[in-house]
């Protein structure tokens, strides 16, 4: 009896061992000498909730490691050559715990060179303070959650979206500026009760209740970010009588949204939502040119056509994805940019930094704040890691299903136009 | 009878939906005693120990017992202030051995005295070689055993047998029958439900003969096998002998 | 609103009534808890994607294809899972972890063959625009989805209590043991009846791209936790005691998002464990189910 | 001597680890009456449902008109003109007429529809309430709905668990006067009971004690060997 | 030597042991941790499956409130961490004395009802009205308190605690009497013991178990979204880990932890692009091929697991 206790208790031992053995890696190879290839750790989520988002963003960031690597490499100032890259990324599931192993496996057992989080403020949240805790820099791509950055953090930078906190800027300028101009004064407010456009919807709230503000909040409701139909929720914002509508959500939340909006009778003077003009993509084949006709959203660089200086444009990035990805059912928008911005901004890094140590890495990101101009437009970094340039402007989509830009008047191409009530 | 009564009944009803399984039962049972429980299947004997064991509400009627109203108990409170059972299929604690199986009544459900001896519970009613294996590889005569082990463990006032003797060889109900009316010696009240007539006669001092919930007899087991109405209920017809 | 709300949650409630219908029935007849019932309802909807994209059929003449496409598969997914399932100690419980396992399987190979982006079937397939009923407008694609889901309900009534198999499925239902006592073949008869589990959860899949806005491989689980309340508030074990748990679900829920939209989702787990413990049986039970 | 209806030889069968038979036969023959007689706890109920396949048996073999049938699913068996009557032996969910249409699954529904009627001759009170939940009826009635069911399907053999179980007197010596008028038609009948009433329906009777067969033999040989005192009332007489 | 303290000193001392000593061998402490995390979750599920028969579908829901009492403790109380972890642990129980109702529920109706509970509580707290209290879906940061190091060692501690009881059930007269319970109520309750109250105290100090457990996580990794302390995956880690090694034993639920959170993560770690799928297919052999767990290959054989 005792012999078979043991006997199962050192079975499950040796699984054990032989689970940490297969786990660890073979040791890097020796300091100073230039290393044989650059390591970048990272996660995406091939399924679960966040998949949608962190796909793309994975695909055009190991489509950028592909073509690095077939010019011979990023040039790394470090070792002044060009050193092929190894992009290693797991998959989290979308489970948080999950990423969190694997963000301390990339860091501890890879020992990976350069490590990027997934997408998505749950999915980057736990890789925070373990890349803190390892000392490591994190470049966060899309994780926008205000609570990340600190002062007494060093170890992040937000690459390709602005923080939450400041990403509506242009949208509550514009509502209290030229919307307000053109009668769109009585807001409602509709967001999804997440992290990300919840701040949103506080910051939006905040600066329209400021003294002087000529726009009114007639509604202002959270619903759970599960929420799939909207049609009740329309006709309840409907009978508030408002002149614009901000429904601010995920994708699928804008895409029910704007889909219950052609099957009703109600029809707003105006409607503002995120994804539009984020993922134009997905929503033009899930809700149609007409259901878009005259939506106001955010303009990305998918509207824009910024010239870059460094990298892609959007149509070449486009050509190049659809290339590699086309029909494998992950859509081209403004994540998949975001994935490619990661890379720029890598490649920049790998060719500014001193030497390959975590310090070097940061103050080489830090550097390039305000200098480098991709897609997007200019990266600006505040200084506790926050995106604040990349701004998005704020568009409207005409009839024919293009995106305009409204506001601010330095990037507008059209005027806002309202629609006949 | 003894003058004071251990357990009194009076008026018992139990209803399942429209079937009244009890129907007004009255009796009463003092230390010593033993009583058996006879009818047909149907009858309410089992009902009438599952109601006193607390298993179900009463739909009506009083219990007594030592002198206290014993409703609004629960079988864990019952069974501490010393009323125990048997089932009429036996029900062991399946995954313990049958030494725990004893030893928990033995210390949950005890209620005042010294503790029962375990050991020689378990040698007394042939157990103590089985006492290491789980009860569920037990026989079901074993775990029947068992159930009374259990119950005795718990040094009972009252003991409500259902069905003992089903199983046993004529050895074994001799030797058996010989155990309860020790226990009733030894001041122990007993409610004993049995088809075997000729076990009940050699325990019991009387019996109540029951049919369709309602009492038809009371008195002798003797008596009561020539009661016309008895035979005609419960034996039917003269295959008994 | 208050009638607004209430009509849209009747209709609505209607659709919700076709995803747990097959649930239910599936727990009704093995007893077992099919935790992949959303993402077969994935599937589903998928199938109804590719059907109208590549092959231009519209939902309403792919619903037959996928209901015998998933029936079909129901038929052998049973054998080769649930006898083996049944035959073990608590099948009841080990049936949320080997589904919680499959649904994994599923999942994983939705990912990799339809990628993880959101997708629907265009809202004109099944008509744009409003329909009106006592003065209040809705979605044309819900009325659409309630009437396919009535007749759902209708035909699995007429199945249960018009056909001989339909009688000897209740007879599995009531009693499983006695069924078998009677000489009743107890696994073609749970066999079909999973069949006809997994084809109306498909059907349920045809028209989420119009109920739910879009779909995408991830949509399963929050599903099963519809799907759960529903059942769990009509009565579960009682195929047809679902449409009162889908009525209660859908008024419930748009009467939330009326009046207090944020708590939303509160809703459906409220009431699921208020009718448990007050009525644990469900609302239309007869049998009680305490410890 | 003709081939035995039903066949059973050594079987042994149990739940897990307990084994409750211990290599337990008998025979029916075509149109036979068997009494199988025993304590509660005997093996009867285990003995029956391995005969029905609703247990499997550890070892032994069952024979049908001497065709093996050991590994037959319990459906197949009752097709080929078994029926059983468990204790419970309705469902209490369905309908009068729902249960009986169970019981007569097999057959095509013009020859159902003939045995129905006579069955609800045969059983005036059911046919009386047909729609009636089978679950509202008294004891009693819900025993003749038992055993109509199990006859619905025209079956060769009953086999019948303590078909006296929750009686009262009066309706035992009704079941026992509706199964003679059925034997009396060739149905053959195998009865596990401990109430010796069923022993006038008996024309041969095994007793079954501690999982093995004790007696058999005619009723008379039964009182004459005392074996029935033994198995039944425990006490010699 | 009572056979509760042997069985804890030849399983459980070594098990705290390996699991003191690995890090000094293998960095991904996170990954070490998740184990232990893992280890206690399951001997608190186990302490309410394995010796009661309810399965807590939505055991999460504790782990969350643990997290939360954590967390609310440390922003709003300022409570040091020791402190902050009792209160996890409070809030565990006082969470379970609120479910208590649903122990009168018996089989997939209180698991299902026990999911939604913990459903529930989630929405509770991840709604943005009561962001004030409990930072609504915007997450908790707790850096000031954030110490790896500590909070691994106080893991350990707790672990140590949980096998202590759980060896305790296996063989102490409570545990027995849980046992007892779970095999027939009836008869156990005419042998005296107090049914219900056995059963609440089962179920509370499960709720304990998973509440301190969520607290130390959330002392661990300090930045978190309520989606992260409700996910309903850790329930359906710790159901799976429990069955499959083997419920109402000590070693059943260590070895399920230790295979098959070792297998997730090495199928994780070496092939990404199949992970879920390759999981899913395990759990689907092992519910076929070994329902009753990897204990059983043993007690099969007539070897008594502890």
């Amino acid at each position: 009896m005792n012999q078979g206790r043991r006997r199962g208790f050192l079975n499950a031992l040796l699984m054990l061992l032989i689970t940490l053995a297969i786990a660890s890696p073979i040791a890097a190879g020796a300091e100073g000498a230039a290393p044989a290839e650059i390591k970048i750790g990272h996660l995406h989520a091939a399924s679960g909730p966040y998949a949608s988002i962190s796909m793309p963003v994975y695909d055009t960031l190991k489509l950028w490691v592909d073509q690095q690597n077939a010019a011979g490499g990023a040039f790394v100032k470090a070792f002044n050559k060009k050193i092929p890259l190894k992009l290693i990324s797991y998959d989290d599931q979308s489970n948080p715990g999950t990423a969190a192993i694997l963000i301390n496996q990339l860091i501890t057992q890879d020992k990976v060179d350069l490590l990027v989080c997934d997408s998505g403020s749950v999915l980057t949240a736990v890789a925070v303070p373990i890349a803190r805790e390892h000392k490591m820099f994190l470049f966060d791509p899309t994780g926008t959650g205000a609570a990340f950055f600190s002062k007494d953090n060093p170890y992040i930078a937000l690459l390709a979206d602005p923080v939450s906190t400041v990403w509506p800027r242009y949208l509550w300028e514009f509502l209290k500026s030229d919307a307000a101009a053109l009668g769109l004064k009585r807001v409602a407010i509709l967001y999804a009760t997440n992290d990300f456009t919840g701040t949103q919807a506080s910051a939006i709230r905040a600066a329209l209740k400021e003294a002087g503000s000529p726009s009114e909040i007639v509604f202002d409701q959270g619903v759970p970010t599960s929420t799939s139909n909207y049609s009740v929720l329309i006709d309840n914002i409907a009978a508030t009588n408002p002149d614009i509508v901000l429904e601010l959500g995920y994708v699928g939340n804008d895409i029910a949204f704007l889909r219950n909006l052609q099957d009703q009778d109600h029809k707003f003077k105006a409607v503002f939502t995120l994804y539009p003009g984020i993922e134009t993509n997905v929503l033009m084949k899930n809700v149609g040119a007409q259901g878009l006709a005259g939506v106001f959203t955010y303009v990305t660089a998918l509207g824009l056509t910024l010239k870059p200086e460094i990298g892609m444009t959007v149509e070449e990035l486009r050509a190049a994805f659809e290339k590699a990805y086309g029909g494998g059912g992950v859509e081209f928008g403004w994540n998949a940019i975001a994935g490619h911005v990661t890379g720029l901004v890598i490649g920049e890094t790998l060719a500014h930094a001193d030497s390959l140590s975590q310090a070097d890495l940061r103050q080489a990101v830090f550097g390039l704040s305000g200098k480098l101009k991709t897609l997007v437009g200019t990266f600006e970094l505040r200084e506790d890691g926050a995106q604040i340039g990349e701004l998005t402007p704020i568009g409207q989509f005409g009839p024919d299903g293009k995106l305009a830009v409204v506001y601010p008047h330095e990037f507008a191409t059209a005027k806002p136009k309202i629609n006949a009530p | 009878m003894s003058p004071e009564p251990l357990l009194e009944i009076a008026g018992l009803v139990k209803r399942f939906g429209g079937f009244r399984a009890l129907d007004g039962v009255s009796f009463s049972l003092g230390p010593g005693e033993v009583l058996g429980l006879v009818g047909p299947n149907g009858s309410g004997k089992t009902t009438c120990i599952n109601v006193i064991s607390g298993l179900y509400a009463p739909d009506g009627g009083e219990m007594r017992f030592a002198g206290r109203p014993l409703g609004g108990n629960a079988m864990h409170r019952r069974a501490r202030l010393g009323i125990n059972r048997t089932f009429q299929s036996p029900r062991p604690f399946a995954s313990l051995s049958v030494r725990q199986n004893v030893e928990l009544a033995a210390f949950y459900g005890h209620a005042e005295g010294p503790r029962a001896d375990i050991p020689a519970l378990l040698a007394s009613l042939d157990l103590d070689s089985l006492a290491p294996r789980r009860a569920e590889d037990l026989n079901s005569a074993q775990q029947k055993l068992l159930d009374l082990a259990r119950a005795l463990a718990t040094a009972p006032r009252l003991l409500l047998v259902d069905e003992l003797a089903a199983g046993l060889n004529p050895a074994e109900l001799a030797r058996m029958a010989e155990r309860l009316r020790a226990l009733a010696r030894g001041g122990m009240a007993l409610l004993v439900v049995e088809h075997l007539l000729g076990f009940l006669e050699s325990v019991t001092d009387r019996v109540i003969v029951m049919n369709a919930g309602r009492e038809i007899f009371e008195g002798d087991l003797s008596a009561a096998v020539r009661h016309p109405e008895v035979v005609r209920v419960f034996l039917g017809s003269d295959h008994a002998g | 609103m208050l009638l607004h709300a209430l009509l849209g949650g009747v209709v609505f409630g209607c659709y919700f009534t076709l995803i747990g219908l097959g649930l239910n029935l599936v727990f009704g007849v093995m007893r077992i808890v099919n935790l992949a019932h959303g993402d077969v309802l994935m599937l589903g909807s998928f199938a109804a994607y590719f059907l109208f994209h590549l092959a231009a059929l519209s939902p309403l003449s792919a619903a037959p294809l996928i209901v015998i496409g998933f029936f079909l598969l129901g038929l052998p997914f049973y054998y080769l899972v649930v006898p083996r399932l049944a035959a073990s100690r608590d099948a009841e419980m080990l049936s949320f972890i080997l589904f919680f396992g499959v649904q994994q399987i599923i999942e994983a190979l939705a990912a990799i063959a339809f990628g993880s982006s959101e997708r629907s079937i265009p809202a004109r397939v099944l008509g744009i625009g409003a329909v009106h009923l006592w003065g209040q407008s809705l979605p044309r694609a819900w009325v659409i989805s309630a009437l396919v889901a009535l007749a759902a309900v209708l035909a699995l009534y007429l199945y249960l209590y018009h056909t001989r198999l339909g009688l000897l499925t209740r007879a599995v239902m009531a009693s499983r043991e006695e069924a078998r006592a009677s000489g009743i073949d107890i696994h073609r008869v749970s066999a079909i009846a999973f069949g006809i589990g997994l084809a109306l959860a498909g059907l349920a899949g045809v028209f989420a791209p119009f109920m739910l806005g879009s779909i995408t491989p991830a949509m399963g689980s929050t599903i099963n936790l519809a799907a759960f309340a529903v059942i769990v508030v009509g009565t579960l074990g009682n195929p047809l005691g679902t449409v009162l748990g889908g009525l209660v679900y859908g008024v419930g829920l748009l009467m939330m998002q009326t009046y207090l939209s944020a708590w939303a989702d509160l809703l459906p787990n409220l009431l699921l464990i208020l009718v448990l413990l007050v009525r644990p049986s469900g609302l239309l039970g007869r049998r009680v189910r305490l410890a | 001597m003709p081939a035995d209806l039903l066949r059973a030889e050594g079987l042994a069968a149990g739940y897990g680890k307990v084994r409750v038979l211990w290599g337990a036969g008998l025979t029916v023959g075509a149109g036979e009456s068997v009494v199988l007689l025993g304590p509660n706890g005997a093996g009867k109920t285990t003995l029956l449902k391995v005969l029905l396949g609703l247990m499997p048996a550890w070892a032994g073999r069952v024979s049908l008109e001497g065709e093996e049938i050991t590994t037959w699913p319990s459906d197949r068996r009752v097709r080929r003109g078994l029926a059983y009557m468990s204790e419970i032996g309705v469902f209490t969910a369905l309908s009068i007429a729902e249960n009986l249409a169970i019981g007569g699954q097999f057959s095509p529904p013009a020859r159902l529809r003939r045995r129905l009627d006579e069955l609800y001759a045969v059983f005036p009170d059911l046919a009386a309430r047909r729609g009636a939940l089978a679950g509202s009826l008294s004891g009693g009635q819900r025993k003749m709905l038992g055993i109509a069911k199990a006859l619905a399907g025209a079956p060769r053999l009953l086999i019948m668990d303590e078909p006296s179980a929750g009686l009262s007197p009066l309706f035992v010596g009704q079941v026992i006067g509706i199964l003679r008028r059925f034997h009396a038609t060739g149905l053959a009948l195998l009865i596990a009971e401990q109430n010796v009433k069923f022993l006038d329906l008996a024309e041969r009777v095994f007793t079954l004690e501690g999982g093995r067969v004790g007696f058999s033999g005619s009723v008379a040989e039964l009182h004459a060997d005392n074996a029935l005192h033994r198995a039944y009332f425990g006490l010699g007489a | 030597m009572p056979r509760a303290a042997r069985d804890f000193l030849r399983v459980g001392v070594p098990v705290v042991l390996l699991f003191a000593l690995l890090p000094l061998f293998y960095q991904n402490e996170l990954l070490l941790f998740n184990f232990v995390l893992f280890l206690i979750l399951t001997q608190g599920l186990n302490a309410v499956y394995g010796f009661t028969g309810y399965l807590p579908f939505g055991y999460v829901g504790f782990f969350g409130a643990g997290a939360y009492g954590f967390a609310l403790a440390v922003m709003h109380l300022a409570a040091p961490p020791l402190l902050a972890l009792l209160l996890a642990g409070l809030a565990g129980v006082v969470l379970g004395l609120i479910l208590t109702p649903l122990l009168r529920l018996s089989g997939a109706y209180f698991a299902i009802a026990n999911l939604a509970a913990a459903q529930m509580v989630y929405q509770i707290i991840a709604n943005p009205a009561l962001a004030d209290i409990t930072k609504g879906p915007y997450g908790v940061s707790l850096a000031s308190v954030f110490a790896p190091r500590a909070s691994y060692a106080v893991a350990l501690v707790i672990l140590a605690f949980v096998l202590g009881l759980v060896a305790w059930l296996r063989h102490g007269r409570f545990g027995l009497a849980l046992q007892a319970m779970r095999d027939d109520p009836v008869s156990a309750a005419m042998a005296g013991i107090p049914v219900l109250r056995g059963r609440v105290v089962a179920w509370l100090l499960s709720a304990l178990i998973a509440g301190l457990a969520g607290g130390v996580f959330a002392w661990h990794i300090s930045v978190f979204y309520p989606e992260t302390a409700f996910d309903i995956s850790i329930s359906i880690f710790a159901i799976v880990f429990t069955l499959f090694g083997g419920a109402a034993t000590l070693t059943g639920p260590i070895a399920g932890v230790l295979v098959l959170y070792g297998l997730y993560n090495v199928i994780g770690i070496s092939v990404p692009q199949y992970f879920q799928l390759i999981y899913g297919a395990l759990i689907v052999g092992l519910v076929l091929f070994l329902p009753r767990g990897f204990a059983s290959l043993l007690s099969r054989r007539g070897i008594d697991v502890p």
